[in-house]
């Protein structure tokens, strides 16, 4: 008898019954088994090499994971028991808005009439699809106070850099070239790698001590080879560039453009415009403000909206309402070209429109508000017990820090963000922005109750009452979860990324 | 209106007492006046969700073209491919959906080792040792491959096949303006790359599509001697599905493989969010752009997975990253692993199979129609391009009138024109996917022969 | 500071991060929350008791759970990573057929074209549904052997009811007035319930050593007032009643009836039919068979086939195919009447009809051979260590018992399957049929493979081995799961049946 | 075809090997030839699921009236209530799904939490302390409710109002076959209960129906008294939705509520699953049928559930069980659990006060068309009869032409007619839910104005 292989109906890997780790797919698969169904088609059968020529046929079939439809189930239903989400509970990441992402706007998503339709398909036939992307881009040009935007980048750091290659357009028309792009220090790394990619050098402007950017520094550092700076604001770490008018005119004196990375939107949304403030150019993370679900990694979408004067290099062609009504694909005068195979990604986009719709202009500015609160009552209930790296009032995230924690008891913010786990929360981002010393960034987003919040800063006290007593147990935190801490600097030593590299 | 906010008004009071403020607006009290927005949003009242609904319902009717309402004949990289009941109920698990990059891996196992079986297929696939956890899509993947050629050989002309997609090319235009690269595009003849036509001995790439955008498989055993001779990497843009029959990526030699991984379990959704494939030789693994996930042991000994190799990413790296990515396309690669999970070895072999049975069947029927010749003579898969005696949006709009989406329209993908491609208002590229019937078949070639006559 | 209440958005609850209880929904509750959205509708206000007349008015509202969609979603959610099910691993539950339900069967229910329709619309705006039945019907009755069938009972036991009521009017008809309906030992308990629900005495037939009826007690029992017998076959302990055409007869003879209790209908679909064994009524548990979900605890469907001397008697208005091709509601001519508020459970009966057409009667057959397949490997793979309560081969499931362990080491069927659960897998069904002792009754289904089962065996094995030397901390499992042994005693002694009862 | 089974041929044969058998077949051998079935079942060949997709959807599109097609007045015990994505997410999660009866409290506290959280919501619904854990649905919650007086009381005559659903009057009937209980159905004048005209001093039971199937409220007080005189069960058929605004049955003295929950999150569903609502006093609780979960302890002092006074039910007490039901409605439960979460106090009671909105505004409306004339001058709630000038059918047959299901006719519902209502053919019960425009109201009245006229 043999049975060879592992189980795929055994659950001994689900956290509701063991800890055991769950096989690979690959080693749940049996040679021989698919649980694929394929229409009838009624289409004469042919064999391929007549069809394609010998030469292109592959020799031996690439092996994939061979499954019943049964044990592919079980498979990914207990990969997903062990992983947390949004929908399990809080998940302060600060800088991400893993906030609660309303299952009305999957539901829009799903609909055939929309997820069915494919991208080349003329636009004559796609009228729908063309209207929802216009009105789309005119909601967000009155949230950021902007005249135009394109929607092709598919996230964040895709809008980033979109954003400078724009910046890039607009000097070159102007037969300007300039060289350098101005960051803070406290930027997000996907400023500086999108700075570098878009053909700039990075001059980086430090912080003050109130976590701003120090305008004397940055008026030291403008020039006329400056093409502009990224900014966001609130800054990464939680606090509001009050100072923004001032380095608008400072930049925009010296010829250069502001950008405004509009991951913080959140903070803002419904209060401030970015095009109020002075920015030329913002790109907004509608998987943040915006509530489309961050999908495990992504799908994002980070469209870019821009002034008057850059309008005409946007990316295209765009989605555009012609004058008798209808819709149609048109590239602006000067457009830089594409920057995603399509029209970006859609679907994301398509649930942002639903939630800008559902919550409405002053919905909007709601959400800003209760992020802002929420983040401010935690700063606050937490101030004797992990004091915020800046003693003043944050906007939709605080940054705390473990400095002192880890002098006295040698218990380092990362074992506190672990520790957090076995409280049953996610952790807040660690260590960054890396300008703030054993940084501990929460955001707990305005979907959070002030319940939620109460206890996860119950939570934090007790893990730092702990940390006299119990160090060493809170460096090897977490404890409940399926499997203990993890060997990161391992993995890098021993590269094994496929089960083909593994040993096994 | 829609409340997604938990707080109540008393709630909110308490909150504000606790930080000595008066009211909400009082949080913003530090932000400049002038730069406040008095007034409110120039954007209209929330509605409720079912209000909405009506809203998206009307945008969906307007969509003529959606797949539940006409049959699909559209491809050009983005396939109407049956996705099943399963793999959708399995990809939208919340907690797939709902999570967001691992940065905790003891709590993130089932992202992290679903990303760890994507890898794995998309390596077997692509021939290739190593594959990153996804990009945002085939366009964007050919930009990150041509600037990790860039890296690898500090030069920066590439050499790209007119046989890459049109969209594709113009996404690596765009982008290198910023990187500095010289994008040359090697023009095609009778489908085929005419490689002789330039000198590539500088070449920091060489990029062939495989099939090509025409549907076209070239042997590309000359690209792959040019790139080894110019010391440059050697790209294949492949078809993902096609390599699950055809000779991969690895076996023509390539250095990168690149593709679109839309047709493993991801809707056609008018164009996106949709999956970039990433795949390469253990040479370049310090150079690959994005995420990647590794095996490796908890404290107790147990076997877990970890984002790993992080020192290339630009959270740690900043402006010397090797790529700016941050947020990717995890959903769709769990989706995609999910979608070749429930395919398997034959599944995948017989949706290719099938889909250049089908392919096949219709163009042989529709090339004996009086006035439709074929692009290239050359072998094709499950895709091919054809010359009509009228422009192709007409006859595309002829036949959407009864219920067939033909095609798409070579000169919508390219609005500027192919210096490829002569005539190519005229030209009309149709695929056949595994769903397409024989009735259907016959139906367009019968629409066909009506739109031309 | 007045913050009270829970916080909905912890998780600790979830076995991911924790094993702590999950607060109530209405300890999560605050009043003034509410996630509900309705639509606009533009219709006037008007005050409830201008309308209804202050007499019929609450005076105080009920006071239900208010909740922020949110925490409605994070509650939920967590529940459901508190609860096992098939699509997590294996659940040899016998008696039950928990095998995998193909997602396809309930994409097909979530059509709105199906389950948008309003029961009470005329038929001629209702014809799809209409055909879908009378198909449906048409092919329970071609794997029955019947001649019609009703597709109202909601669920098996309903079905029995039913069919007892069609025994009854039988013989009413007749101008017989029988009392007595015989059941085996072995039944389950549903059958002498329905059967006293039915105005009728249950006669008990032993079983004989061999685990089948003993037909010569059988026959004993017979007599002019028994108006039937009710019998499954394979019965409850898993054995096929080879004499089944002996016990027709009598019956037959006797004037009674047969009825057929459709539970282990898997185990002959396709391979015999009840109504070529003889049998004159059968009802089928279609969330068994024919896999449609079992809810956690429901809907099922349970509709009743019968010969043609009892068609007449079905319940009804029953949908029927006119002569010209339309379908109408129909009812028999001396119908019993209603069993179901409407037309029966239509969306899991439209799940059975999918997966009856994916598999066909080819495919079928295949299920039934191959649950039996599996069933019998599990029990000669256990031979050893659990053995058969009868020693033969079995049908679907294998009933094993744990007298002789429990003799040897003071472990029980009990700690077994509590044991089991610590190894990954569901408990077997413990203590039924009541007729074997320390019955431990397996039923893998057809969708487990061999290497599940090899890994079911290989964990009995191992909790067995364990029985000399670990049998108190069998005695107390399980011991990885959410909670540990639960006290039912408790439960029933101090009922505690809603939050308003508890003593919080 | 489709296959579900895991095994490969291989292990087949290694399985039967293992056993000592030579072919699937032989599992079988024990079984009498003379009953096996030779030549397979005559049923069709398996289909994949896309072909079987393309059957089931012809049978969708030949429902005219379905909802996403036609507006709904239909009521009748049957709503078109709104079913948020967020309640359809959350209880279509497979494991509330592919779960079965919690026989294993330790891995099953997730449906037993639910169902607790649904007994004491339907309890504080009904206005009685004890509710069990679902029946099949409504009508066979009266069966159920009946049989319970039956053994209150250990007498047989049930005096039924005929205000109660003719469906569950006809269900309770079927049965009654069994249990020999009397059904005795009191006439109504003018909507209202003749309690007069029947002698109830020998009831096991009285039951009303609130507000009864023509939308009618009448005052209970009345009938509560029959029911104490007769020292019977006094049962009240209540809607649940009405529950949120209008006296619950404990309100008004009943010792069983009982009800149909369709209305809290689950789909019209061409009436089924739905769910059978049912409470009671203490007094009954050891006759309460079917599944109850209570709250307990584990082992370690941790609140846990776990279903309770088991030994009610068949599986232990089987015949002399107070009811033989075993499957249940959890799903539809544990749904309405969500439902009823979403919806929280003010979002019910706001459901239950724009239906009487909408249906006040539309019976004003449409009393006001001239041959169009109320069945009842009594109060109602979000429901009401019509007698119009024609056929109800045929009036609705016209209306739904334009796109409007009108409603429900009366004679539909009693095909035998019903001896409470005279001229049933022309009586029309039309319902009105918060989904309901006002548009769709003007609507509404013009269309019957046609028809009418
Ligand atoms: C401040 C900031 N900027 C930019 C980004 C990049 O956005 P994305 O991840 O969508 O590329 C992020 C994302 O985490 C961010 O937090
Ligand atoms: C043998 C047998 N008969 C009857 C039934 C009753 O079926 P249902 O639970 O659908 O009422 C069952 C259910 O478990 C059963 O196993």
């Amino acid at each position: 008898m043999a049975i060879t292989g592992l189980p795929g109906g055994r659950a001994a890997s689900v956290p509701l019954m063991g800890h055991e780790t769950e096989p690979t797919m690959f080693e749940l698969s049996v040679v021989g088994r698919s649980a694929a169904q394929l229409r009838t088609t009624g289409v004469p059968t042919r064999p391929l090499a007549d069809m394609v020529g010998a030469a292109h046929v592959k020799r031996e079939p690439v092996a994939l994971a061979d499954l019943s439809e049964r044990d592919l189930v079980g498979h990914f239903t207990r990969l997903s028991h062990r992983q947390f989400s949004v929908d399990l509970g809080a998940y302060p990441l600060g800088s991400c808005t893993m906030k609660y992402n309303p299952k009305f706007c999957d539901a829009v998503a799903a609909d055939p009439a929309l997820n069915g339709v494919h991208p080349g398909a003329p636009s004559t036939l796609t009228q729908g699809w063309l209207e929802l992307l216009v009105d789309l881009e005119e909601k967000l040009c009155a949230i950021t106070g902007m005249a135009a935007a394109t929607l092709q980048p598919a996230a964040g750091a895709a809008g980033e850099l979109t954003g400078l290659l724009l910046m890039r357009a607009y000097h070159a028309s102007r037969g300007e070239d300039r060289r350098r792009v101005i960051i803070p220090d406290s930027a997000h790394g996907t400023n500086p790698a999108s700075v570098t990619l878009g053909g700039y050098e990075v001059t980086t402007v430090p912080s003050n001590e109130r976590g701003l950017v120090d305008l004397e520094a940055l008026r030291g550092a403008l020039g006329p080879d400056v093409a502009g700076i990224m900014l966001t604001n609130p800054n990464t770490v939680g606090l509001f560039e009050e100072e923004i008018t001032e380095i608008a005119t400072a930049v925009h004196d010296a010829g250069g453009l502001l950008y405004y990375d509009g991951a913080n939107l959140n903070a803002i949304v419904g209060v401030v415009r970015p095009g109020d403030m002075g920015f030329d150019i913002v790109h907004m993370n509608l998987h943040k403000t915006f509530a489309t679900p961050h999908g495990g990694g992504g799908p994002g979408a980070g469209p870019v909206a821009v002034s008057v004067r850059l309008a005409d290099f946007l990316p295209g062609p765009k989605a555009t309402r012609l004058s008798d009504g209808t819709y149609d694909w048109v590239a602006p005068a000067k457009s830089i070209g594409r920057v995603h195979g399509w029209h970006g990604n859609a679907m994301v986009l398509a649930r942002a429109l639903a939630y800008i719709d559902v919550h409405g202009g002053d919905g909007l500015t709601r959400v800003a508000q209760h992020a802002v609160l929420n983040a401010n009552w935690l700063r606050r209930r937490l101030a004797d017990t992990l004091p915020a790296a800046y003693d003043r009032p944050c906007m939709h995230e605080a940054v705390l820090s473990a400095t002192a924690l880890k002098a006295a008891t040698g218990v380092r913010g990362l074992d506190v963000a672990k520790a957090l786990l076995d409280e049953g929360f996610h952790s807040p981002t660690v260590y960054f922005p890396l300008i703030v010393d054993e940084a501990l960034m929460f955001e707990p987003t305005e979907t959070e109750s002030p319940q939620t919040l109460e206890a996860l800063a119950q939570a934090v006290e007790r893990i730092v009452a702990r940390a006299d007593t119990e160090a060493d147990e809170l460096h090897h935190a977490p404890h409940h979860t399926p499997v203990s801490r993890v060997d990161e600097a391992r993995a890098a030593r021993h590269l094994i990324a496929t089960e083909d590299a593994a040993t096994r | 209106m829609a409340d997604y906010l938990p707080h109540t008004d008393e709630e909110v009071r308490d909150m504000l007492d606790f930080l000595g403020l008066d009211s909400l607006e009082h949080l913003f009290a530090h932000i400049p006046a002038a730069v406040r927005l008095s007034g409110g949003l120039d954007i209209e009242p929330g509605l409720s969700e079912p209000d909405v609904a009506a809203i998206f319902a009307g945008y969906g009717e307007a969509n003529a073209a959606r797949t539940n309402a006409m049959t699909c004949f559209a491809g050009a990289g983005a396939y109407d491919h049956e996705v099943p009941a399963v793999v959708k109920a399995l990809g939208s698990r919340s907690e797939f959906v709902t999570a967001y990059t691992p940065y905790q891996p003891e709590v993130a196992q089932g992202v992290l080792q679903a990303i760890f079986e994507y890898q794995t297929l998309i390596s077997r696939l692509s021939g290739l040792p190593i594959a990153n956890a996804s990009l945002y899509d085939g366009a964007t993947a050919l930009v990150e491959a041509l600037n990790m050629a860039g890296g690898a050989t500090t030069r920066s002309r590439m050499y790209v096949s007119s046989g890459v997609h049109p969209h594709w090319r113009a996404v690596a235009r765009t982008f290198a303006a910023g990187t500095g690269h010289e994008i040359i595009e090697v023009p095609l003849v009778d489908g085929l790359t005419q490689w002789a036509s330039v000198d590539t001995s500088d070449a920091a790439a060489i990029v062939v599509a495989y099939p090509n955008y025409l549907g076209v498989l070239e042997d590309l055993s000359d690209a792959r001697a040019l790139a080894g001779a110019a010391s440059g990497l050697f790209i294949v843009a492949g078809d993902p599905v096609a390599a699950g029959v055809l000779k991969s990526a690895g076996d023509w030699g390539a250095d990168v493989f690149i593709g679109e991984g839309q047709p493993f379990g991801t809707a056609l959704a008018f164009g996106g969010p949709y999956l970039g494939l990433f795949a390469c030789t253990m040479d370049q693994v310090r150079r690959l752009p994005g995420r990647i996930v590794g095996e490796t042991l908890d404290s107790n000994g147990r076997r877990s997975f970890v984002t790993t190799l992080r020192a290339r990413e630009q959270d740690i790296r900043r402006e010397k990253a090797t790529s700016n990515v941050c947020t990717n396309q995890t959903l769709m690669a769990v989706t995609a692993a999910i979608q070749l999970g429930w395919l398997g070895t034959s599944g995948l072999r017989d949706v290719a199979t099938r889909c250049a049975e089908g392919a096949h069947y219709l163009f042989d029927a529709v090339t004996a129609v009086e006035g439709v010749e074929a692009v290239s003579s050359q072998a094709f898969l499950r895709e091919f391009a054809l010359r009509l005696p009228r422009r192709a949006s007409d006859v595309i709009a002829d036949m959407a009138a009864s219920g067939i989406l033909a095609g798409v329209a070579a000169s919508a993908l390219a609005p500027a024109g192919d210096p490829s491609l002569e005539g190519i208002e005229n030209v009309l590229l149709v695929a056949v996917t595994e769903k397409r019937t024989r009735v259907e078949l016959d139906a367009y070639a019968e629409l066909l022969r009506k739109a031309v006559a």
